[in-house]
């Protein structure tokens, strides 16, 4: 069902962990959906190059592959930069998702913008682009309708 | 080859070799349609009321109550809306539970959008419906009750008894979903009040694509399926001969084999249980402690996603459930264990895994020692655990 | 053994021998539950996806659209009903046809006590639906035409490219029992315009309690049988993945041998038919000279009655069939052979002779020579060929 | 399906043939149910021995097997022991007969009936408790109803 890159990144996930003293920490999704992430950011105030990020998820394979290619595509990047690393950006890197898995994809984006607003709230700026995340995702319906 | 353990025969099961060595004649030789006239059909016939025989036997009832189906959802589907049809004059209200498979609920939805009513009753944190409850629930327009004889999930044993000889007192027909209890457990219809009853074959060692439904002599049940006149008229189309020998050939070996087995999975089970619960952390044992199939062991890990677990004792060869197998792929936790009372982030976390005669100490004990490291890995990547380890910590601090 | 010659192949088909093999392995190896997320039910998800795409070749349409089913019955009951209730709102008339199998009849008549309309058209002496009568049977609320690709008991091959072509031009929906001609003629969904088509697959040499339906992508069609998510949510119940694979590797082989088989067929069966319509007397042919399936042959004895006909064919090892199969039993003579205008006495001595690619000119030779021997000794048994004889003397006289 | 007795009446049916000249004759049954039976009588006047009888039958394989039956059961009778031969005594001879053949053998009694009747009418007497036959009999409906 999942592809080999999915597999690899949930069998060998990169960025696990947590970032003491992060400069975002971002948390998403709800236990009722069966996904939770959390991401932490290390953000150079200067450069705002996103230095380190690391994650924690609870849910299923896709949740936690994503996660941690969510976190392999922004790291090193700028802010700016990580604002374009979109769920679909997360998809092709990881030679796609089932089509019930699709709102994995949707969380690790979210993940990501939610821990940006906290560093961007901490120091009090704007980041182009980017909204109050809601708390939690909503649940995007299966594909198919009968 | 990888070498897999096998510990999801709730989803389905190992079909025997004597079991396909019945039904190999019936592919090549013996061919023929059951419903024709003449000789070369005559073992197509004699196959079919072998088996006919044995089921009724098993259950105590009579051959011409059995009728053969293509599997436990079809026979489950004709059970509610036929009975629903057929005396919509005398009521519009159904009782079910809140537990059952996907194959009765969804059928009740279904009489629901066409004018019934139907009461889904709760069920106590161990999965038993509770007769009380059940009191309460009946009106004078109720016609049916279906409460399944055990939960494919977490293995409860339902007081089949007594709701039977209840629904009998009060008049009402009473269905029970056996899906997962024909074969396994002893059931007989008269002493229980059966009046319908829903098996399939690849549950006992049978082969898939096949079941039956029994219907007590002298309900007024239409027919489900239309055409033919297979079954006494009432299920058309023309019959799997080979699936329903193995079937019969399944139920015959189950039959014969079920004390011994029950006692050899018991204590497997017992084994396993012991051991993950005394060995891994932040575990519940969902189900009845007692009340329970003897190959069913169903645990909530706190803190994880099921589906992470599946794939990584998968990755080891160990194959399990979360949920129900019909249900993977869907977003939501299992209704059954909602309706047991876990809340939605435990009831994601749960694992069942159910045993079958072939199972051994060493493959339990190999899949104890994966699921202990598979667990502990995926607490360390989960937002969860991280929140409750930190809140033990200030409590620690506070303390 | 007694030597057994089966011309009975529109009843039931012999198993393959490949298909057979093709089987084995998913009852005691890869004998998972195809909804389960582990390694070890890919085969099944493989096998499966497998007999989806073969089938979606053969008729030109995309795998999506092939929904397994347990056999004939069960697609036409779904197409039926479902079309009916998820276009109820648009219209409440359907349209079919007088010579359709049971399974379609039946469902029309449990639509009509439903509240819907069905226009049975009859057809003309040789079995083909009229296109004018059809054209004269659409009315606004039309919301399906269900015709048969070719008839079970006479052969006849409808004209069902115009049909669908007469389908699509009204909007209204086409369904069509192809449990006959699947894997014994070409098929396209798109030439006919045909949105949804019912098949089987032990009328193809592959095993009974398995079928299909092919559903149009865009119909808005509910499923039949409630429960579980499986077959994208339209048609719930564990897969029987032997069968499906069985079926797949029937199609398979059906497809590529149908042109030989064919034209092997028709050969045999025209020369089956020479015979016997120049050396048995008071003898018609039932269907169309030339619009039939190629295996198929229906005879008409005046003055005998074809269960007679059948008992005796049997002793010699003959296995054939008069009426349909499904129903034998019963002392209603084909509803079929009424349709195409045969009186009753006639209609009741028809025997029907369906030959396979394993049939020989032999076989053949013998079974002439046993109807021959057997239809005169019935007729000598006849008080209707007495009547007959005596009248014809008298006029002889007369004359 | 069958029983070898009504196997073996099926395959060697007694009494097949015409009586010229017969005392009584009667044909019952229709072509729409599917059996049609005729039964010739050679009846001596003075003692009412059923001195002969034979059949002619159009039907399925219970139909020829009763009617077989039948002839021989009423044959070397007198009127009135012909008279008691019943359906059921048809039945009994032959080891029984499936639910649905039974009504063969109301026709094989309903046709000995047409038969008498007809030599009564030809002599103009009455035989004690025979009825005009109806021209054809009922289907009888199956046994069980869902
Ligand atoms: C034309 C036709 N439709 C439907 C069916 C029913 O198929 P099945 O008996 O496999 O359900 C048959 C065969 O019996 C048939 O010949
Ligand atoms: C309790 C219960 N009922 C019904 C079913 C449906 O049976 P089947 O999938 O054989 O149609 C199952 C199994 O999936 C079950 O466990």
């Amino acid at each position: 069902m999942y592809s080999e890159k999915v597999m690899d990144h949930f069998q060998n996930p990169r960025n696990v962990g947590e970032i003491e003293n992060a400069s975002g920490v971002g948390t998403v999704g709800n236990a009722k959906c069966g996904d939770i992430m959390r991401i932490y950011l290390d953000i150079d105030e200067e450069s705002h190059v996103i230095r380190d990020c690391k994650f924690k998820t609870f849910g299923c394979g896709a949740a936690v592959a994503t996660s941690s290619m969510a976190t392999e595509l922004v790291k090193g990047k700028t802010i700016e930069e990580a604002m374009q690393v979109t769920n679909k950006a997360v998809m092709e890197a990881l030679d796609g998702l089932p089509a019930v898995k699709v709102h994995c994809s949707l969380l690790a984006e979210e993940a990501i913008h939610a821990a940006l607003w906290d560093y961007a709230q901490k120091h009090e700026i704007r980041i182009e682009g980017l909204d109050q995340p809601k708390s939690d995702i909503s649940e995007h319906d299966e594909d198919e309708e009968y | 080859m990888k070498r897999v353990i096998y510990l999801d025969n709730a989803a389905t099961t190992k079909v025997r070799p004597e079991v396909v060595e019945a039904m190999l004649p019936f592919y090549t030789e013996n061919y023929g349609n059951p419903s024709s006239v003449y000789d070369f059909s005559a073992p197509c016939k004699e196959g079919m009321a072998h088996t006919r025989e044995t089921i009724a036997k098993a259950l105590g009832a009579d051959s011409s109550e059995i009728y053969f189906t293509n599997g436990g959802t079809e026979s489950d589907n004709w059970a509610l809306t036929a009975t629903a049809e057929a005396y919509a004059s005398k009521g519009r209200h159904i009782i079910t539970t809140q537990i059952e498979h996907h194959a009765i609920l969804h059928t009740g939805q279904y009489l629901e959008a066409r004018g019934f009513e139907v009461t889904y009753l709760p069920v106590d944190e161990t999965g038993l419906v509770e007769i009380a409850e059940l009191k309460k629930a009946i009106r004078p327009d109720t016609i049916l009750i279906s409460v399944m004889f055990a939960n494919n999930e977490i293995g409860t044993i339902e007081p089949i008894r007594e709701i039977g000889e209840l629904a009998k007192e009060r008049g009402i027909l009473f269905h029970t979903d056996a899906v997962q209890a024909f074969g396994h457990e002893p059931i007989n219809v008269d002493e229980y009040h059966i009046d319908m009853l829903s098996a399939s074959a690849h549950k006992l060692n049978g082969p898939k694509g096949v079941g039956f439904l029994y219907i007590r002599k002298g309900l007024k049940l239409r027919s489900f399926i239309h055409g033919g006149a297979q079954e006494r008229k009432r299920r058309a189309g023309t019959e799997n001969v080979p699936g329903i020998v193995g079937m019969g050939k399944a139920v015959e070996i189950a039959l014969a084999k079920m004390e011994e087995n029950k006692k050899k999975e018991t204590e497997l089970r017992d084994y396993l249980i012991r051991r993950i619960m005394s060995e891994v952390p932040y575990t519940r044992l969902n189900g009845h402690p007692a009340k329970r199939l003897s190959n069913n062991a169903n645990f909530a890990f706190q803190f994880i996603e099921g589906e992470s677990l599946l794939i990584m004792l998968d990755m080891e060869g160990i194959c399990g459930s979360s949920g129900s197998a019909c249900t993977s792929g869907s977003l939501d936790p299992s209704h059954v264990l909602l309706a047991i009372g876990l809340p939605h982030e435990i009831a994601h976390g749960s694992l069942r895994l159910t045993l079958s005669e072939e199972t051994t100490k060493e493959e339990i004990d190999f899949t104890v020692d994966c699921i202990k490291r598979i667990v502990e890995r995926l607490r360390s990547m989960s937002p969860l655990y991280e929140d409750f380890v930190k809140s033990r910590e200030k409590k620690d601090i506070r303390l």
